[in-house]
C-alpha cells in the first residue's frame, strides 16, 4: 500500500499546488514539502527487509490482458533513486522558494514539479515494464513543461520541444524494447523479467530488444549522439536544472540500465554498445564543458561526460563497474545538485551566468564562494571528496578492460583524457567565477549573498560531499550495497569503500588528470584560441531547422497530393474501384454463364442502340449544356421504357417521374450557370479519364454479362409467395416496399425529406445574379407567363390529383403507389409554379412544405408504431377485407397509411427543394406575404 | 362554412367523376362511390386556384364541337401526311389571326384546335388577347386560313362562352 | 439480349465516369445522373432480365425478381433526394465562387470552342 | 422482440421530425426539444449496453418478417458499443451547438438528429441494403451540416465531400447487386451462411463485389487514396459538426469490422478475409499520409483533421492484422480516438475564438484570453491523440502494438506507429507551443465569451480520456468480449432462428 | 395477323423515334430538339402501349399515361427555359 | 376475340403506326422548325389515338370486362399538345430562329 502511495501523493499535491499557490511562496513551499516527507516515512519501515537483499512488492490489477498491472517493487536500487528523488527535492522546493520571483506562477512551477517528482518516482518503484514506462514519458513531458516554464523565452520553448521530441522519442523506441521483452518473456514484470535473463539473452530478438531499450536509456541520460538536447534545456529556471538536469531524469536511462542489468547486461552486444557509448559521451561532453562561457553550459556538459562515465562503467559489464557506476550516481547527484543550484545563486545575484562577466565574487559571497568551490573539487576528483572516490573506482576499472591488443590502452587512456578536461573545467569554474580579477558589467552590482534559507540546500549537499568522501561506508554503505546488489541481482562482489587504496595506478591516473588539468587551465587561452577555430554547432538550431524543414516537406507533400482537387479525387476512387475489381474479373475473363444468352428482337436493340448513342453524346458533347441536357432525357426516357420493357412497371414511372422533375431541377440551376463548359482539361488528362471511363465501363459491361447469364435463386420467391396472403396486396414492388422492407422506405423518404429541409437551408441568404441574356446574347423575354400554359395548367392540377389519387390507391395491388403519386401532385404543383410564377402560387397554398415533409414522415411512423399496441414488431402491417353496400368489398390496409406518409413526403420534399431554388430568382423576391411575416418574426424571436 | 360542403365548380367535379370513371375501367359501386369523394375533395383542395366563377355557358355545344374537331384531324391528316410524303416543298405561311372571343380560356381552346387541327399551328397569342399568331404549313393566302378558322372554330366558341 | 442489355451499363457507366472527372459542376452532376442510371439498370438486372414477367400477383405465369425491382426503387428515390442536393450544393458553390469549377476557383475564362461536325445558329452566335 | 432495440432509432426520428415541424418555432424549444432528444438517445444506447453485455444476439424484425426476407436489427456488444459512443460525442457536440453554433439555421437540430438516426441504423443493421439506407441517411444529414454556418470556405470542401460519396454509393449498390445477383440475398447473416456455398464460378463476381464495398467503406473511413476529401471538410465544418463527424469515419471502419468478420469472416472459405492483404499496407500509408499532414497542417483543425486520418490508419492496421486481439485493441483505440479528437475540434473553436483573426491558424497572435484552461485542455487532448502515456491513446496503442504477432507484419506495424508517433508528437508539441507561447504584444479583438455550455462539452470530451484510463479494465474487457464475438460469426447466423411474434 | 401488324407498327414506331432522334442531335438548334426530345416521349407513350398489347397485360398503361403527364412538363421547362431563363420564378 | 375486333385492331394499329412515322418523316425533313412543329402535334396526335384505340378495342374484347382507362392518355395528349407547341414556338421565336425562305408572314417579336 505504501509504495503506491508514495508515487501518487506527489500527483495529489500537485493537484493542490495552485490552491496553496494562493497563500504565497512559502505556503505553497511548505505545501510541496508534505509528499516527500509522507513518502519519505513511508519507505522508512522497510528498510530492515531493504537491508538484507529484501524486496517490497505491491500489485494491483489493472489491464490485465495487455499485461499491464498497477505494481510497484521496493528494493535497494529504487530506494537508492527515491530517496534521492525526495531528498533532492525537498531541496529544490526550498531553493525554488527563494528563486522564483513573487509574481511567477509558482503554482505552476510547483505543481509540474510535483508531477515530475511523482513521474520519476513512478520510475523508480515500477515493478511492471509497462507501468515504468507510463511514468518514463511522463517525466518527457512534465520535464518539457518545465524547461518551457518561462514561455515567453523563444530558447526555452525550443529547448523544451527538442528535449522532448528527443526523450519522448526515445519512450517510443524503449516501449517497442519493452514489448519485445515482455514478448520474449512472457510477462512485463520485473520479477519475471530480471528471472529470465538467459532466456533474453538467448532470443534472436535480443540484438533488437536491446538496441531499443538502449536508444530509450541513452536518449533520456543524454548519450551521445542524443546528448544534444540536455545542455539546451538549461533555459528551465535553475532549480528545474538542478533537479531534473543533474540529479533525477538524466539518471533515469541510467536506472534502467541498472534496473535491466540482470536481464539484458554481460553479452558482447551490450559490451559494445554502452562502453562505446559511454566513453564518447565522457569525452566529447567534458571537452565541450571546458568551452562554454555559460556557467550552466558548463555544468550541463559536464554532466553530460559524467553520465557518460556511468554509462562506461555499466557497459563494462563487471560486477564491480557497476558498483562503482550506481556510487557514482549518487555522487555525481550530490555535487551536481549543488553546483547548480551555486550556479543559480550567482545568477540570481549578478543577473549573468557569463564567466567573462562573472568574475571575483569571492569578494562579494564568499559563503557561497566557499560552497561552489568544495562542490566543484569534488566535481573535479579532489581526495577526500565523494567524487574522488568513485572516479578512483572508474579508473580501476578502466584499467580492466581487457580490450583486444591495442585497443586495452583505449579506456585507461579516455578516461585520463576526460579527467584532464574535468579538472580544467573545474578548475575553470573556480578561478574564472570567484577570482580573476573584477566582475565586468554585470547586470546587478555589486552581488550580495542570497538570502539564508536559500543557501541551505547548497550546504547540505556539500556537507554530503564531505561526508561521503571522508566517511563512505558510513555514510553510504548499506545503501549502496543494498543497490549494488538489487541491480546485480545476486551476490555483490567484494569491494572496498575507503577514502584511499593506497598508490596505485588508478591514483597515478588521478595525479596525471590533477596536473594535465591544470596545466590545460593554466594555457587555456591557447585551447580556447584553437577550439574557437571550429564553428560552434548550434543544435537548438539544426532541431528547428530540421522541424521547419519537416514541416514545410510535409506541407509540401500535403499540397501536392491533397491539391484540392474533385477531379483528381475523383479519378482515385474510379481508379481504386477498377483496381480492386480487376484481379477477380480478369480471372474469371469474359464468361458467358450457363444460362447463355437469350434472344434478342430487333425493336428493343434498336432502343438500346439509341440509349447508348445519347449516353455517349451526352459526354462526348457535354460542354453545350443544354444540349447534352436533352440528351441526358432521352438517356432517361430509354432507362424507363427499358424498366418497362423488362417487366418493371413501378420502375419506369418512377424512373420517368424522377427523371423529369431532375431536368427541371438541372434548368433550374443551369439559368444561373454559364451555358458552355469550357475546355480547360488538357488532352492527355483527357485521355486518361477517357481510358478511365472506358475501362470502368468495359468493367461493368463484363460483370453484368456474367451475372446475368448465371443461373440464380433468390429470396424473393417467398415475397412472391405471401404478397398477398401476408401482406394484402398483389403488387409485390409495392409490398416490399411498404411491408417486407418497409424500413428502407422509411429512410429513402427520410433521405428525401432532410435532403429538401437541408437544400432550403443551404440556400438560404444565398442571392445570386442571374445572367440578363441567354446563351445567345438575347434579352430573355418578358412573357414569364405565356397565357395558353396558364390555361391549361389549372385544370391539370385537379386532373392531375386525380391520378395520383388513382396510382395511389392502386398501387398495393397494381404499379404504382404513394412515391409515384407523390411525384405526380408534385410535378402538377411544379406546373402551376412554371406557368402561373412563385407569388401567385405561393399565395394559394397554405400549407408550408416543412410540415408536409414532416407529417409524411410522422404518417409513416404512426403507420409502424400502430403494430405496438398489439405486441407486434415496428412496421409489423395488418389489413383486412369490408364488404359494404353499394361499394362492394374492398380493402383495408395499414400500409397504406404508410403508403400515405411516403406520398406527403415525397412532395413536400420535391417542392421544397424547387421552390428553394426557384426563390433565387429576383422575380421571386416577394414571396407571399404570410411566409414573410413569418420569417421576420421569427428572426426577432431569435435575436433575443 | 356551408360552402365547404359544395361543389364549388360544379364542372370541374363532373369532369372528375367522368375521368374517375376511366380510370376505374368502367362503372361500378365502388368508382360512383370512390368518384364522388374525389370529385367534391379534389376541387376542395384546388380551390384556391380556382378563383374565378364557371367559365362555360352552354356546355352541351361541346361534345359537338370536339366531334367536328376530331373529324377534321382525321382528315386533314391525311392532307398533312400527303404533304410530308409527297417531297413537294410545302408553302408556309404565319397569319396574325384577329380575335372575337374574349374569354382566355376560350382563346386558349381555340388555339388548341388550331394546333391540333392539321396543317396549322398557333405559335403565341398577343399580350392583349386580341391577335393569334397562327403557323399554317400549307395554305395558299392568310385570308382563306382566317375564314376557314372563324367559321369552323370560333363562331361555334363564342356561342359557348357567351 | 444480355450482351446488349450489358453494353448499356458499359455505355452508362462510361459516360457517367467520364462527366464525372469534368472540371465544372454541371458536367459532374450529369455524369452523376448517368452514373446512377447504369447502376440502377445494374441493381435492376442482378435479379435478372424477365420479359412481361412484372411480379403483380396473377398477371403471368412467372414473376420476375421483384426484390432488386423494390431496391432499385429506394435507390431511384435516393438518388433523386442526393441529385437534387448536389445541384443545390453547386448553384451555391456558384454564388461563393463565382464561378462554377469544381474546386471553386475563378478560372481564366476560357472560350468555348467550337465544336466539330456542329452546325447552326448556337454555334454561329455563341 | 425487445422494442427498446429500436429506441435509439425511434427517438431521433421523431424528434427530428418534430424539429422538422419546428422550423418556425421559438429557438429556445428547438434547442431543448433536441438536447432532450440527444440524451434519450443516449440512455437508450446504455441501455443497450447493457443488454447486449450478456454476450447473445438480439434481434428485431421489422414488420415481424421472418429473417432473411425482412429487414432485421441486430444488437450485439459491436453495434452497442459503437452506439454509445455516437450518442455521448453527439450529446456533448449537440450541447455545444447551444454556444450558438445553431443559430442561422433552422434546420440545425433537424439535421443533427437525423444524422444521428442515419448512424445508429447503419450499426444496428443486419441487412446489407438497409445498411446503403443508412449510409444514406447519415450522408445526407451530414451534408446539410457540412454546409451549415457561415462564409464560403465550406462550399467547395462540401462539394468535393457530395460528389465524391455519391460515387461512393453508386459503388455500395453496384456491389449490392453483385452479391445479390450469385446469393440471392441481402440479410448478412443469410450472406455470411451462402458466401461459403457460393460456385467457383460465381465466386470472382462475389470477390469483386465485397473488395468494391471495401471501397466504399475505405471512402467513408478515408483511407487512402480516397482519404483527401476529409481535411478540408472537416476543418472548415463548424465546430460541433466537425466534431459529431469524428463518429463518421469511424462508421466506414464500423462497417468494415462488420463485414469483413460476419460475411467474409473465417467460414467465408475461399472469400475469407476478403481485402485484407490490401488493407494492410494501405493502412500503414494512410498513417503515414496522416502523419505527414499533420506535420505540415497550418491550423489546429486542419491539425485534428489530419489526426482523424491518422487514427483511420491506426485502426485499419489493427483490424488488418484479422485477429480476434487486434480487433480488441482496434475497438479500444476507435473509443478514444473519437472523442478525444471531437473534443480537439470544439477546442479549436474555443481558440480560435480567443485568437482575433489569427483563429486557430499556427502563427504568432496575441495572448489568448483564459489561456492556461486551453493549454491545458491542448495538452491532455493532444497527449490522448498522439497516444502518449498516461491517457488512453496510450493503452489503445499499446494494445495494437501488442496485437501484432511477430513477424514482417510487426515490424512494420510497429516501426510506422512508432516514428508515426514520434512525429506527431513533434506535430502537436509543434503547434501548441506557437498556438499558446508564441505571443506579440498587443490587444486582441474582443475574445469570445468562454461561457460554460461551449467550454463544458469540449472539456468533458477531452477528459473522458482521463475516464477511459481509469476504466480500462471493464472496457478492455468490453472489447475483448467483443472481439470474441465478432469473430464467431456461427452465432450470429443463430439470429435467423429467432422466432416471430405469434398471430395472436 | 395481328401478331404481324402489331410487329410492323412497332417497327413504325420504332423508325419513328430513331428520325426523332436524328432530328434531335442534327438539331441544329435549341428547339428542334426540344421537339424532338417532346415527340421521342409521344413515340414512347405509343411503345408502351403496344408493349401492353403484346404482353396482353394492362398494366403498363400508366406507364403511358405517365409519360404523357410527365414528358408535357418536361417540354414545358425546357422550352420555358429557353426563351425565359428561369422556369420558375 | 371477334374477327371484327381483330380487324378493327390490326386497322387501328397500322393507321396508328403510319401517322406515327409520317409525324417523325415530317420532323426529319421538312425544311424549318415552325414546319417541323406540324409533324408531331398533328400525326402523333392521330398516331397515339389510333394505337390507343387498338388498346381499347383489345382489351375490351378480351372478355375481362372494358378497358378504357388509356383514353386518358388522349385526352391527355389532345390538351397537352397545342401547349408543348406554342411554348416551343415561342422559344423558337424569341431565339431569332428564321423560317425557311418562302415563308411568308413572319414571326412575332418575342
Ligand atoms: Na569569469
Ligand atoms: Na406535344
Amino acid at each position: 500500500m505504501s509504495l503506491p502511495l508514495v508515487v501518487l501523493l506527489p500527483f495529489l499535491g500537485a493537484l493542490a499546488a495552485p490552491l496553496f499557490a494562493q497563500g504565497g511562496r512559502t505556503a505553497i513551499a511548505i505545501a510541496s514539502s508534505v509528499p516527500a516527507i509522507i513518502g519519505l516515512a513511508a519507505l522508512y519501515p522497510h528498510w530492515a527487509t531493504l537491508a538484507d537483499g529484501g524486496i517490497v512488492e505491491t500489485s494491483y490489477a489493472w489491464m490485465p490482458s495487455l499485461g499491464l498491472a498497477f505494481s510497484f517493487r521496493l528494493d535497494g536500487l529504487s530506494l537508492l533513486f527515491a530517496l534521492l528523488i525526495m531528498i533532492i527535492g525537498l531541496l529544490i522546493i526550498l531553493y525554488a522558494r527563494y528563486y522564483l520571483k513573487p509574481y511567477e506562477n509558482v503554482g505552476k512551477f510547483y505543481a509540474l514539479l510535483l508531477c515530475f517528482k511523482g513521474s520519476m518516482l513512478g520510475i523508480v518503484l515500477s515493478s511492471n515494464l509497462l507501468l515504468m514506462l507510463i511514468f518514463w514519458e511522463l517525466t518527457s513531458l512534465t520535464s518539457f513543461l518545465l524547461i518551457s516554464f518561462w514561455t515567453h523565452k523563444k530558447d526555452a520553448r525550443r529547448g523544451a520541444r527538442m528535449a522532448l521530441a528527443v526523450t519522448g522519442g526515445g519512450g517510443l523506441a524503449l516501449l517497442a524494447g519493452i514489448l519485445l521483452i515482455g514478448d520474449i518473456v512472457g510477462s512485463y514484470e520485473l520479477s519475471v523479467v530480471l528471472a529470465s535473463g538467459e532466456l533474453i539473452k538467448n532470443h534472436s530478438l535480443y540484438p533488437i530488444a536491446l538496441t531499443l531499450v538502449l536508444l530509450g536509456a541513452f536518449t533520456k541520460s543524454a548519450q551521445f549522439p542524443f546528448h544534444f538536447w540536455l545542455p539546451h534545456a538549461m533555459q528551465a529556471p535553475t532549480p528545474v536544472s538542478a533537479y531534473l538536469h543533474s540529479a533525477t531524469m538524466v539518471k533515469a536511462g541510467i536506472f534502467l540500465m541498472a534496473r535491466l542489468y540482470p536481464a539484458l547486461a554481460g553479452t558482447e552486444q551490450w559490451f559494445y554498445m554502452v562502453s562505446f557509448t559511454g566513453m564518447a559521451t565522457l569525452l566529447i561532453g567534458a571537452y565541450v564543458a571546458m568551452f562554454k562561457h555559460d556557467l550552466k553550459g558548463l555544468l550541463a556538459h559536464s554532466t553530460v561526460s559524467h553520465l557518460g562515465l556511468i554509462t562506461l562503467l555499466f557497459g563494462m559489464g563487471t560486477n564491480l563497474a557497476a558498483v562503482a557506476a550506481v556510487f557514482h550516481v549518487i555522487n555525481h547527484a550530490i555535487f551536481k545538485a549543488s553546483l547548480f543550484m551555486a550556479a543559480g545563486i550567482i545568477d540570481h545575484e549578478t543577473g549573468t551566468r557569463d564567466m567573462r562577466q562573472i568574475n571575483g565574487l569571492w569578494r562579494y559571497m564568499p559563503h557561497t564562494a566557499t560552497l561552489a568551490m568544495v562542490a566543484a573539487a569534488s566535481m573535479a576528483g579532489v581526495p577526500l571528496l565523494n567524487g574522488f572516490i568513485s572516479k578512483e573506482m572508474f579508473f580501476a576499472e578502466a584499467l580492466e578492460l581487457n580490450l583486444p591488443g591495442i585497443w586495452a590502452y583505449l579506456p585507461p587512456l579516455i578516461a585520463t583524457l576526460a579527467g584532464i578536461f574535468a579538472v580544467a573545467y573545474s578548475a575553470r569554474f573556480i578561478h574564472d567565477v570567484f577570482f580573476n580579477g573584477k566582475p565586468k558589467n554585470l547586470p546587478i552590482f555589486p552581488p550580495h549573498e542570497p538570502p539564508r534559507y536559500m543557501k541551505i540546500p547548497v550546504e547540505i549537499l556539500v556537507f554530503a560531499c564531505l561526508a561521503v568522501g571522508m566517511f563512505p561506508a558510513l555514510s553510504v554503505g548499506p545503501i549502496l550495497f543494498a543497490a549494488a546488489s538489487a541491480t546485480l541481482g545476486g551476490p555483490v562482489p567484494d569491494y572496498k569503500l575507503a577514502v584511499a587504496h593506497g598508490f596505485n595506478l588508478p591514483l597515478l591516473m588521478s595525479f596525471a588528470a590533477f596536473a594535465g588539468g591544470l596545466l590545460m587551465y593554466s594555457q587555456r587561452k591557447r585551447f580556447f584560441a584553437f577550439h574557437e577555430r571550429f564553428k560552434e554547432i548550434d543544435e537548438k538550431a539544426i532541431f528547428e531547422a530540421f522541424v521547419s524543414r519537416t514541416s514545410e516537406l510535409a506541407n509540401g507533400i500535403t499540397a501536392r497530393i491533397e491539391n484540392g482537387s474533385l477531379q483528381r479525387y475523383a479519378m482515385l476512387l474510379v481508379a481504386s474501384v477498377i483496381a480492386v475489381a480487376v484481379v477477380p474479373l480478369t480471372t474469371m475473363g469474359i464468361s458467358i454463364g450457363s444460362n447463355g444468352l437469350s434472344p434478342a428482337d430487333w425493336p428493343t436493340l434498336i432502343g438500346i442502340a439509341v440509349l447508348v448513342v445519347c449516353a455517349l453524346a451526352t459526354a462526348a458533347l457535354h460542354r453545350n449544356r443544354f444540349y447534352a441536357l436533352v440528351l441526358l432525357s432521352v438517356v432517361g426516357l430509354m432507362v424507363s421504357l427499358g424498366f418497362a420493357r423488362f417487366s418493371a412497371p413501378d420502375l419506369a414511372m418512377t424512373q420517368l417521374s424522377v427523371e423529369v422533375v431532375t431536368i427541371v431541377l438541372l434548368m433550374l440551376a443551369l439559368y444561373y450557370m454559364p451555358a458552355w463548359t469550357p475546355i480547360e482539361t488538357p488532352a492527355g488528362r483527357r485521355t486518361r479519364d477517357i481510358l478511365i471511363a472506358g475501362a470502368a465501363g468495359l468493367g461493368m459491361t463484363l460483370v453484368t454479362l456474367a451475372m446475368l447469364t448465371q443461373p440464380f435463386t433468390s429470396i424473393s420467391d417467398f415475397f412472391l409467395e405471401n404478397s398477398k396472403p401476408g401482406g394484402g396486396g398483389t403488387n409485390v414492388v409495392n409490398v416490399i416496399l411498404v411491408d417486407f422492407r418497409g424500413f428502407d422506405t422509411l429512410g429513402e423518404i427520410a433521405v428525401l425529406g432532410i435532403a429538401a429541409l437541408g437544400i432550403f437551408a443551404m440556400l438560404r441568404n444565398t442571392a445570386m445574379t442571374p445572367p440578363s441574356t441567354d446563351s445567345l446574347g438575347n434579352v430573355w423575354s418578358r412573357d414569364a407567363y405565356p397565357m395558353m400554359l396558364q390555361q391549361v395548367a389549372r385544370p391539370m392540377l385537379p386532373l392531375a390529383l386525380m391520378i395520383s389519387a388513382y396510382i395511389f390507391l392502386r398501387g398495393h395491388n397494381l404499379p404504382g403507389g404513394g412515391f409515384i403519386a407523390g411525384l405526380i401532385t408534385a410535378i402538377a404543383l411544379i406546373l402551376q409554379y412554371v406557368a402561373n410564377g412563385m407569388s401567385w402560387t405561393q399565395d394559394r397554398i397554405s400549407v408550408k412544405y416543412h410540415n408536409v415533409i414532416g407529417l409524411g414522415l410522422l404518417f409513416a411512423v404512426i403507420a409502424g408504431a400502430g403494430s405496438f399496441a398489439f405486441g407486434y414488431p415496428f412496421l409489423t402491417s395488418t389489413f383486412d377485407y369490408i364488404s359494404w353496400p353499394v361499394v362492394g368489398k374492398f380493402e383495408v390496409a395499414s400500409a397504406l397509411v404508410f403508403d400515405l406518409g411516403v406520398y406527403l413526403a415525397v412532395i413536400g420534399a420535391t417542392l421544397l427543394a424547387l421552390v428553394s431554388i426557384g426563390r433565387l430568382s429576383p422575380h421571386s423576391a416577394i414571396t407571399s406575404r404570410s411566409e414573410h411575416q413569418a420569417t421576420v418574426n421569427n428572426e426577432q424571436g431569435e435575436s433575443h | 362554412m356551408l360552402d365547404r360542403l359544395t361543389f364549388p365548380q360544379p364542372y370541374l367535379s363532373l369532369l372528375l367523376f367522368i375521368v374517375w370513371q376511366f380510370l376505374s375501367n368502367g362503372v361500378s359501386g365502388a368508382s360512383i362511390v370512390m368518384g364522388l369523394i374525389l370529385a367534391w375533395l379534389i376541387p376542395q383542395i384546388t380551390r384556391g386556384f380556382w378563383p374565378e366563377r364557371r367559365a362555360f355557358v352552354n356546355a352541351w355545344k361541346l361534345p359537338g364541337y370536339i366531334g367536328i374537331v376530331l373529324l377534321d384531324i382525321v382528315v386533314a391528316s391525311v392532307s398533312v401526311a400527303k404533304l410530308i410524303l409527297g417531297g413537294r416543298e410545302p408553302k408556309s405561311i404565319f397569319v396574325s389571326y384577329p380575335l372575337e372571343l374574349e374569354h382566355p380560356l376560350a382563346i386558349a381552346i381555340l388555339a388548341s384546335t388550331i394546333s391540333l387541327t392539321p396543317g396549322t399551328v398557333s405559335a403565341d397569342v398577343s399580350d392583349d388577347n386580341k391577335l393569334l399568331l397562327i403557323h399554317a404549313l400549307d395554305a395558299d393566302n392568310a385570308d382563306e386560313v382566317i375564314s376557314s378558322i372563324r367559321e369552323r372554330y370560333e363562331r361555334r366558341l363564342k356561342e359557348m362562352f357567351q | 439480349m444480355e450482351l446488349a442489355f450489358a453494353i448499356v451499363i458499359g455505355a452508362l457507366t462510361a459516360s457517367g465516369v467520364y462527366l464525372l472527372l469534368r472540371a465544372r459542376t454541371f458536367p459532374v452532376v450529369m455524369g452523376l445522373t448517368l452514373l446512377s442510371y447504369g447502376v440502377n439498370l445494374f441493381l435492376f438486372s442482378s435479379g435478372r432480365l424477365a420479359t412481361g414477367g412484372q411480379p403483380i400477383i396473377g398477371s403471368t405465369e412467372a414473376y420476375s425478381d421483384p426484390l432488386p425491382q423494390a431496391l432499385v426503387l429506394t435507390a431511384i428515390v435516393i438518388g433523386f433526394a442526393m441529385t437534387a442536393f448536389v445541384v443545390v450544393l453547386s448553384l451555391r458553390s456558384l454564388a461563393d465562387h463565382s464561378d462554377d469549377h469544381v474546386d471553386g476557383k475563378v478560372s481564366d475564362s476560357v472560350e468555348p470552342e467550337k465544336t466539330e461536325g456542329e452546325t447552326g445558329r448556337e454555334d454561329a452566335k455563341s | 422482440m425487445n422494442h427498446w432495440l429500436i429506441a435509439p432509432i425511434l427517438i431521433p426520428l421523431v424528434g427530428g421530425i418534430l424539429q422538422a415541424f419546428m422550423g418556425y418555432a421559438p429557438i429556445a424549444l428547438r434547442r431543448t426539444l433536441g438536447i432532450a432528444t440527444t440524451t434519450l438517445t443516449l440512455a437508450s444506447a446504455i441501455l443497450l449496453m447493457g443488454l447486449a453485455n450478456d454476450d447473445s444476439y438480439r434481434l428485431y424484425a421489422f414488420g415481424n418478417w421472418q429473417p432473411p426476407f425482412g429487414i432485421v436489427m441486430v444488437l450485439d456488444r459491436l453495434a452497442a458499443l459503437m452506439l454509445v459512443l455516437t450518442s455521448v460525442l453527439a450529446l456533448f457536440a449537440h450541447i455545444y451547438s447551444l454556444g450558438g453554433a445553431d443559430g442561422n439555421n433552422r434546420q440545425f437540430h433537424g439535421l443533427f438528429l437525423f444524422q444521428l438516426l442515419g448512424l445508429n441504423i447503419a450499426f444496428l443493421t443486419g441487412d446489407l441494403f438497409n445498411l446503403f439506407v443508412a449510409f444514406e441517411v447519415l450522408l445526407i444529414a451530414s451534408y446539410g451540416l457540412l454546409m451549415h454556418g457561415e462564409g464560403k470556405n465550406r462550399t467547395v470542401p462540401g462539394l468535393h465531400y457530395v460528389v465524391l460519396n455519391l460515387v461512393g454509393s453508386a459503388i455500395f449498390l453496384i456491389s449490392v447487386g453483385m452479391i445479390y445477383s450469385v446469393t440471392g440475398t441481402l440479410n448478412m447473416a443469410d450472406l455470411a451462411q451462402k458466401i461459403p456455398q457460393v460456385a467457383p464460378g460465381n465466386l470472382p463476381i462475389v470477390q469483386a463485389g465485397g473488395m468494391m464495398l471495401l471501397v466504399v467503406f475505405g471512402l467513408k473511413a478515408a483511407i487512402l487514396p480516397l482519404c483527401f476529401w476529409l481535411p478540408s471538410a472537416y476543418a472548415n465544418a463548424t465546430a460541433p459538426v466537425a466534431a459529431l463527424f469524428a463518429i463518421m469515419t469511424k462508421v466506414g471502419i464500423y462497417a468494415i469490422i462488420r463485414v469483413c468478420n460476419l460475411i467474409f469472416g473465417e467460414q467465408a472459405g475461399d472469400l475469407s478475409g476478403l481485402g485484407m492483404d490490401w488493407l494492410f499496407p494501405l493502412a500503414l500509408i494512410t498513417l503515414v499520409m496522416g502523419v505527414i499532414g499533420a506535420l505540415g497542417a497550418t491550423n489546429l483543425r486542419k491539425l485534428f483533421a489530419w489526426q482523424v486520418i491518422i487514427s483511420v490508419g491506426t485502426l485499419l492496421a489493427a483490424i488488418s492484422l484479422n485477429s480476434e486481439r487486434g480487433t480488441s485493441a482496434a475497438l479500444f483505440y476507435l473509443v478514444n480516438t473519437t472523442w478525444v479528437v471531437g473534443g480537439l475540434f470544439l477546442l479549436a473553436d474555443l481558440i480560435s475564438g480567443q485568437r482575433g483573426t489569427a483563429s486557430d491558424q499556427i502563427v504568432t497572435a496575441p495572448r489568448m484570453r483564459n489561456r492556461t484552461f486551453l493549454s491545458v485542455l491542448y495538452l491532455v487532448g493532444a497527449v490522448a491523440a498522439a497516444g502518449l502515456p498516461p491517457l488512453s491513446g496510450f493503452f489503445a496503442k499499446l494494445l495494437i502494438l501488442d496485437s501484432a504477432v511477430p513477424g514482417t507484419v510487426r515490424t512494420w506495424l510497429w516501426l510506422v506507429m512508432l516514428v508515426g508517433s514520434f512525429f506527431t508528437l513533434i506535430a502537436y508539441s509543434r503547434a501548441g507551443s506557437i498556438v499558446f507561447w508564441r505571443n506579440v504584444e498587443g490587444h486582441l479583438e474582443e475574445p469570445r465569451k468562454l461561457t460554460g455550455t461551449i467550454a463544458v462539452p469540449a472539456s468533458a470530451l477531452i477528459a473522458l480520456s482521463l475516464v477511459i484510463v481509469v476504466l480500462a479494465e471493464p472496457l478492455s474487457r468490453y472489447v475483448d468480449s467483443t472481439a470474441a464475438q465478432l469473430h464467431n460469426p456461427a452465432a450470429y447466423i443463430e439470429v435467423l432462428k429467432t422466432p416471430m411474434v405469434e398471430e395472436k | 395477323m395481328m401478331t404481324i401488324a402489331l410487329q410492323i407498327t412497332i417497327g413504325m414506331v420504332v423508325i419513328a423515334a430513331l428520325l426523332n432522334v436524328y432530328r434531335l442531335i442534327k438539331g441544329p438548334d435549341a428547339p428542334d430538339r426540344v421537339l424532338a426530345l417532346d415527340t421521342l416521349y409521344i413515340n414512347a407513350i405509343g411503345l408502351i402501349i403496344l408493349l401492353g398489347i403484346t404482353l396482353g397485360t394492362r398494366l403498363y398503361l400508366e406507364s403511358a399515361l405517365l409519360i404523357a403527364v410527365m414528358g408535357f412538363v418536361g417540354t414545358v421547362a425546357l422550352a420555358k427555359y429557353l426563351k425565359r431563363g428561369s422556369v420558375i420564378e | 376475340m371477334s374477327t371484327i375486333a381483330e380487324y378493327a385492331i390490326v386497322i387501328l394499329l397500322l393507321t396508328g403506326g403510319f401517322f406515327t412515322l409520317v409525324g417523325a418523316i415530317g420532323l426529319a425533313r421538312l425544311p424549318d422548325f415552325y414546319s417541323r412543329l406540324h409533324g408531331p402535334t398533328k400525326a402523333t396526335t392521330v398516331g397515339i389515338g389510333s394505337i390507343v384505340m387498338a388498346s381499347v378495342v383489345f382489351f375490351s374484347t378480351r372478355g375481362e370486362g372494358i378497358g378504357i382507362s388509356e383514353v386518358l392518355i388522349v385526352v391527355f395528349l389532345f390538351i397537352t399538345a397545342p401547349v408543348s407547341a406554342n411554348i416551343m414556338a415561342k422559344a423558337a421565336m424569341h431565339m431569332g430562329i428564321d423560317p425557311a425562305k418562302g415563308t411568308r408572314g413572319h414571326p412575332w417579336d418575342q
